[in-house]
């Protein structure tokens, strides 16, 4: 037996996850199950599609219809599936390599389209698959496998991009501060429109070690320590925000939405034809 | 309504999160794996289980005489 | 079997692709069986232009064009271009704005095709349909009526009237007396 | 329908919702544009979906993610689209998802001539996607056969499983010919079978033809699709022996069933002096030369697939010997040929005759480089 979340959404046979000890990429799953759950959504109905990398593998731990695929991608091939039959709930699980690097295009046209998929970015700064290489999101000069000396990047702010692309909701999260993270992908799904969610997550492995960040649970704490809320932030001086996560919904706001709009011109078509 | 700590010892990894973050410290790791100490000064608040990444301890709710379910 | 090869040169805006669809559609409403192929220059407008035909009365193995048995060039430089490429027996058309060669061993015959379109029909763009009916007139290779149903049937909702006078006055410029077109039929 | 003078890339379109085509994601390449207008235009009356994907390799994820929801899925480029969508055209043959590919050949490399034809991608329908897989490549080599063949196209991914490549060119994507589509009469449509039993499904089982039926996702069979290697559940292993077994049923659905798969047209002697083996619009030339030939007192016979791969080799095997010399016409510097060479094992029997800039064969051409290579005997 299992916690009645695990025996209910989640294909056990598959258990353990493959994940490193104190990766929380476990954590932000589970939030996103919980979130599922607190909703009520027929499971049949879900679909979960993931891209490359640790993160996407949560797809395949869960039982809803899971899409596991290509590098970079899972956002296009979720558009496909949404757009072939807008009943079903479509959730991408993506990381920072994914989505950021690879899957940026993709990302940025769903954002345009406010196609209703959800979209939740696991963020550890680090590609973690393949052993630890700088992400677009890997704060400047931090160290990676492929940043030996700190990488001279400037790191990515997934959310800023998600706003300018027309993303209709945008929050961010992160896997110190479940509850909320849970809330935020609640109102993501039930959001009618492309949500964005970023989930600040830990790499003790890669990240952690390289940059000397102590421990899984320290790691978290700083999650705790280093995150503002968006309110408090509102009120605060830039300098006071340097290195700061702000944390909270950033866009909640009613646009067409693309799979009804396609709707709405067959509607049309069909009355000037008659 | 009855609640119970379960630790699903294959799955842990024993990373220790739980451990940290148990507001009345009542958890370890022991070779590798978490254990309870105390079973008396649990509050069953579920915070090891919300932050657990491996799904390896959780509270089983039970339910209670009026057969509510307190997991919804 | 009879079989015979049309080409339409130009520059592109010119519509030639549209008057080879539409010459293609009119021999099938005839009873024949006709192909209709291009080529351009990677501009959608200004580069060169040529479209082709074909029309037999049965089934078309080769679809291109080898040695036309009519060219229309609208330009010098499609006349430069193709003039070498058609039969002897054949017909060359082109706008009285292109300079032909003296000794040309090919029959060939000056229309004021641009001119028409633009000072008597009123619009430079038809200067394709009045092109049709000049070769239709001259060469009978689609009749009268299919011709006028093909282009109906091909330009813009609100343009009909005026491509059918274009048409008209294509088939007036083609009203020429020539024994080739004896032959031709 | 009657007669209708009809574009190459038109009769795709109509072949397709024909066929039941009722997703389309695409982006513009020239020559293959007019299939993603013309979808744009007809697919919202036929209760069908059409969006203009950001780049080829979004496109041919979205119309797997389409198919995977249930309906029969369609994208189409050229080249250089060809190229980027190769990922998850792999990702199609080992997840066994059902989509259709047109690729209307330009010349290449690179961006090359845009509007030019070719018949350069012949290796890469074939291997352009890493790793072990069979595919179904079909070449149609007019535009009445563009519509048929689109058909079977749907058919055939419906039926194993497969991404199936229509390989089309520049020539016969921009003809536009003089069809009666009628003339097929009822051509049968392969439907998607959902099976009684939904409790113990196994979406990598082999039921029937190397596959299971594919159940689309909403239907209450909650299923893990991937492109790892999997097992019969589809969850990611790796156990070597169910490596294995995967990708042989992934090689032999395909070339176990070749005989039902393969089309081809035979045309002219059935023994003679010279046989031409070509496709596409290729074989028109061809068909024109082997007239010419045919008056000079040659002996000629044209063995033309339009199944590419799996090729036809049993067949070819059969007609071969009986010809002196074989030339395979084609718009590259050789492709099929080694294909044709590998079936023919006779020392110098096979030659090629190529072009490539851009250029349609003309029948004289083909009929002087004949001439040319067999005028010191066979």
């Amino acid at each position: 037996m299992a916690s009645r979340l695990v025996e209910e959404y989640f294909r056990k046979e598959t258990l353990p996850n493959i994940w490193c000890p104190g990766c929380s990429n476990g954590i932000v799953t589970m939030a996103i199950v919980r979130a599922i759950d607190n909703l009520k959504i027929d499971k049949d109905k879900v679909v979960v599609v993931s891209g490359i990398g640790c993160s996407s593998r949560a797809s395949g731990y869960l039982d809803f219809n899971t899409l596991h695929t290509t590098h970079g991608r899972a956002i296009a091939f979720a558009t496909g599936v949404k757009f072939a039959n807008p009943e079903l709930t479509v959730i991408v699980i993506t990381g920072d390599g994914d989505n950021a690097a690879i899957g940026g295009n993709h990302f940025i046209h769903a954002a345009r389209r406010n196609i209703d998929i959800t979209v939740v970015m696991y963020n550890n700064h680090i590609y973690g698959m393949t052993g630890g290489q700088a992400s677009p999101t890997i704060p400047r000069y931090d160290k990676a496998t492929t940043a030996p000396y700190g990488s001279i990047d400037r790191d990515f702010d997934i959310c800023k991009l998600a706003i300018g692309a027309g993303a209709t909701y945008v929050a961010r999260g992160t896997a110190y501060h479940v509850q909320q993270l849970v809330k935020l992908i609640e109102k993501g799904i039930s959001h009618k429109g492309f949500s964005f969610i970023e989930a600040m997550s830990i790499c003790p492995t890669y990240y952690g070690r390289r940059n000397k960040k102590g421990s899984p649970a320290d790691m978290l704490k700083w999650l705790k320590d280093n995150s503002i809320d968006i309110n408090k932030a509102a009120k605060m001086k830039p300098e006071e925000l340097e290195g700061k996560i702000i944390i909270g919904e950033f866009v909640n706001i009613e646009a067409p939405e693309y799979t009804e709009e396609y709707q709405k011109m067959v509607e049309r078509l069909k009355v000037s034809v008659k | 309504m009855e609640k119970k700590l379960v630790i699903i010892e294959d799955w842990c990894k024993g990373c220790g999160i739980c451990v940290e973050f148990c507001p009345v410290r009542v958890l370890e790791i022991k070779d590798g794996k978490v254990r309870l100490i105390d079973e008396d000064r649990c509050i069953k608040c579920g915070l090891c289980e919300m932050r657990c990444p491996d799904f390896a301890i959780y509270l089983e709710v039970k339910k209670d005489v009026e057969g509510v379910n307190a997991g919804k | 079997m009879r079989s015979l090869e049309i080409r339409l040169g130009g520059s592109g805006g010119q519509g030639l692709i549209l008057a080879g669809i539409i010459l293609a559609e009119a021999a099938i409403l005839d009873g024949k069986v006709s192909v209709q192929s291009q080529s351009y220059g990677p501009e959608a407008r200004g580069g060169s232009s040529k479209a082709e035909v074909i029309i037999s009365d049965g089934p078309i193995v080769y679809p291109k064009v080898l040695k036309p048995d009519v060219l229309l060039a609208l330009t010098s430089s499609a006349y430069k271009s193709y003039k070498e490429d058609v039969k002897e027996t054949g017909l060359i058309i082109v706008d009285d704005s292109v300079e032909v060669e003296k000794e040309s061993k090919v029959k060939t015959l000056k229309f004021p095709i641009l001119k028409t379109a633009q000072e008597v029909v009123g619009k430079a763009y038809v200067a394709n349909i009045v092109s049709l009916g000049v070769i239709a007139e001259l060469t009978k290779i689609v009749s009268e009526e299919s011709l006028e149903k093909a282009v109906l049937k091909r330009v813009p909702a609100g343009t009909e009237e005026l491509n059918r006078k274009a048409l008209e006055e294509g088939f007036k410029l083609g009203k020429v007396e020539d024994k080739w077109v004896e032959q031709m039929i | 329908m009657s007669r209708v003078l009809m574009q190459g890339n038109e009769a795709v379109v109509e072949g397709a919702i024909r066929a039941g085509m009722r997703f389309y994601a695409g982006y513009p390449i020239t020559p293959s544009t007019e299939i993603a207008e013309l979808c744009a235009e007809k697919l919202p009356f036929v209760g069908g979906k059409f969006i203009q994907m950001e780049d080829e390799i979004a496109s041919m994820a979205a119309i797997i993610g389409a198919s995977l929801a249930g309906l029969k899925a369609m994208t189409a480029t050229s080249g250089p689209g060809f190229s980027l969508m190769q990922e998850n055209i792999g990702f199609a043959a080992m997840a066994e998802v059902p989509c259709v590919v047109v690729d209307v050949q330009r010349m290449g490399p690179s961006t090359g001539m845009p509007t030019l034809p070719a018949q350069g991608d012949v290796m890469q329908s074939r291997w352009g996607t890493h790793g072990d897989h069979s595919i179904i490549v079909l070449s149609p080599s007019s535009v009445k056969e563009a519509y048929y063949v689109t058909i079977q196209a749907f058919n055939l991914s419906e039926k194993y499983r497969t991404p199936v490549v229509i390989l089309m060119d520049e020539v016969i994507g921009h003809l536009r010919e003089t069809v009666n589509l009628d003339e097929y009469g009822d051509i049968e449509i392969i439907e998607r079978k959902i099976p009684e039993d939904i409790e113990n499904y196994l979406p990598y089982k082999d039921i029937e033809n190397g596959v299971a039926p594919l159940i689309p996702f909403g239907k209450g069979v909650r299923y893990h699709v991937t492109g790892l290697v999997h097992n019969e559940k589809g969850l990611p292993t790796n156990d070597t022996k169910i490596a294995e077994r995967l990708i042989k049923r992934l090689v032999d659905k395909i070339e176990k069933n070749k005989e039902d798969i393969v089309m081809y047209e035979e045309k002219g002697e059935k023994e003679g002096d010279i046989l031409f083996i070509s496709f596409g619009s290729t074989s028109r030339s061809v068909e024109a030369a082997e007239e010419e030939l045919k008056k000079e007192g040659f002996k000629v016979g044209i063995f033309r697939p339009i199944t590419i791969w799996p090729f036809p080799d049993t067949r070819l095997r059969k007609i071969y010997p009986k010809f002196r010399k074989i030339f395979v016409v084609e718009m590259n510097r050789g492709q099929l040929y080694y294909e044709v060479d590998r079936v023919v094992k006779r020392e110098g029997a096979v030659e090629n005759i190529n072009k490539a800039n851009g250029e349609f064969f003309t029948p004289c051409e083909i009929v002087e480089k004949v001439k040319e290579r067999i005028k010191n005997g066979f």
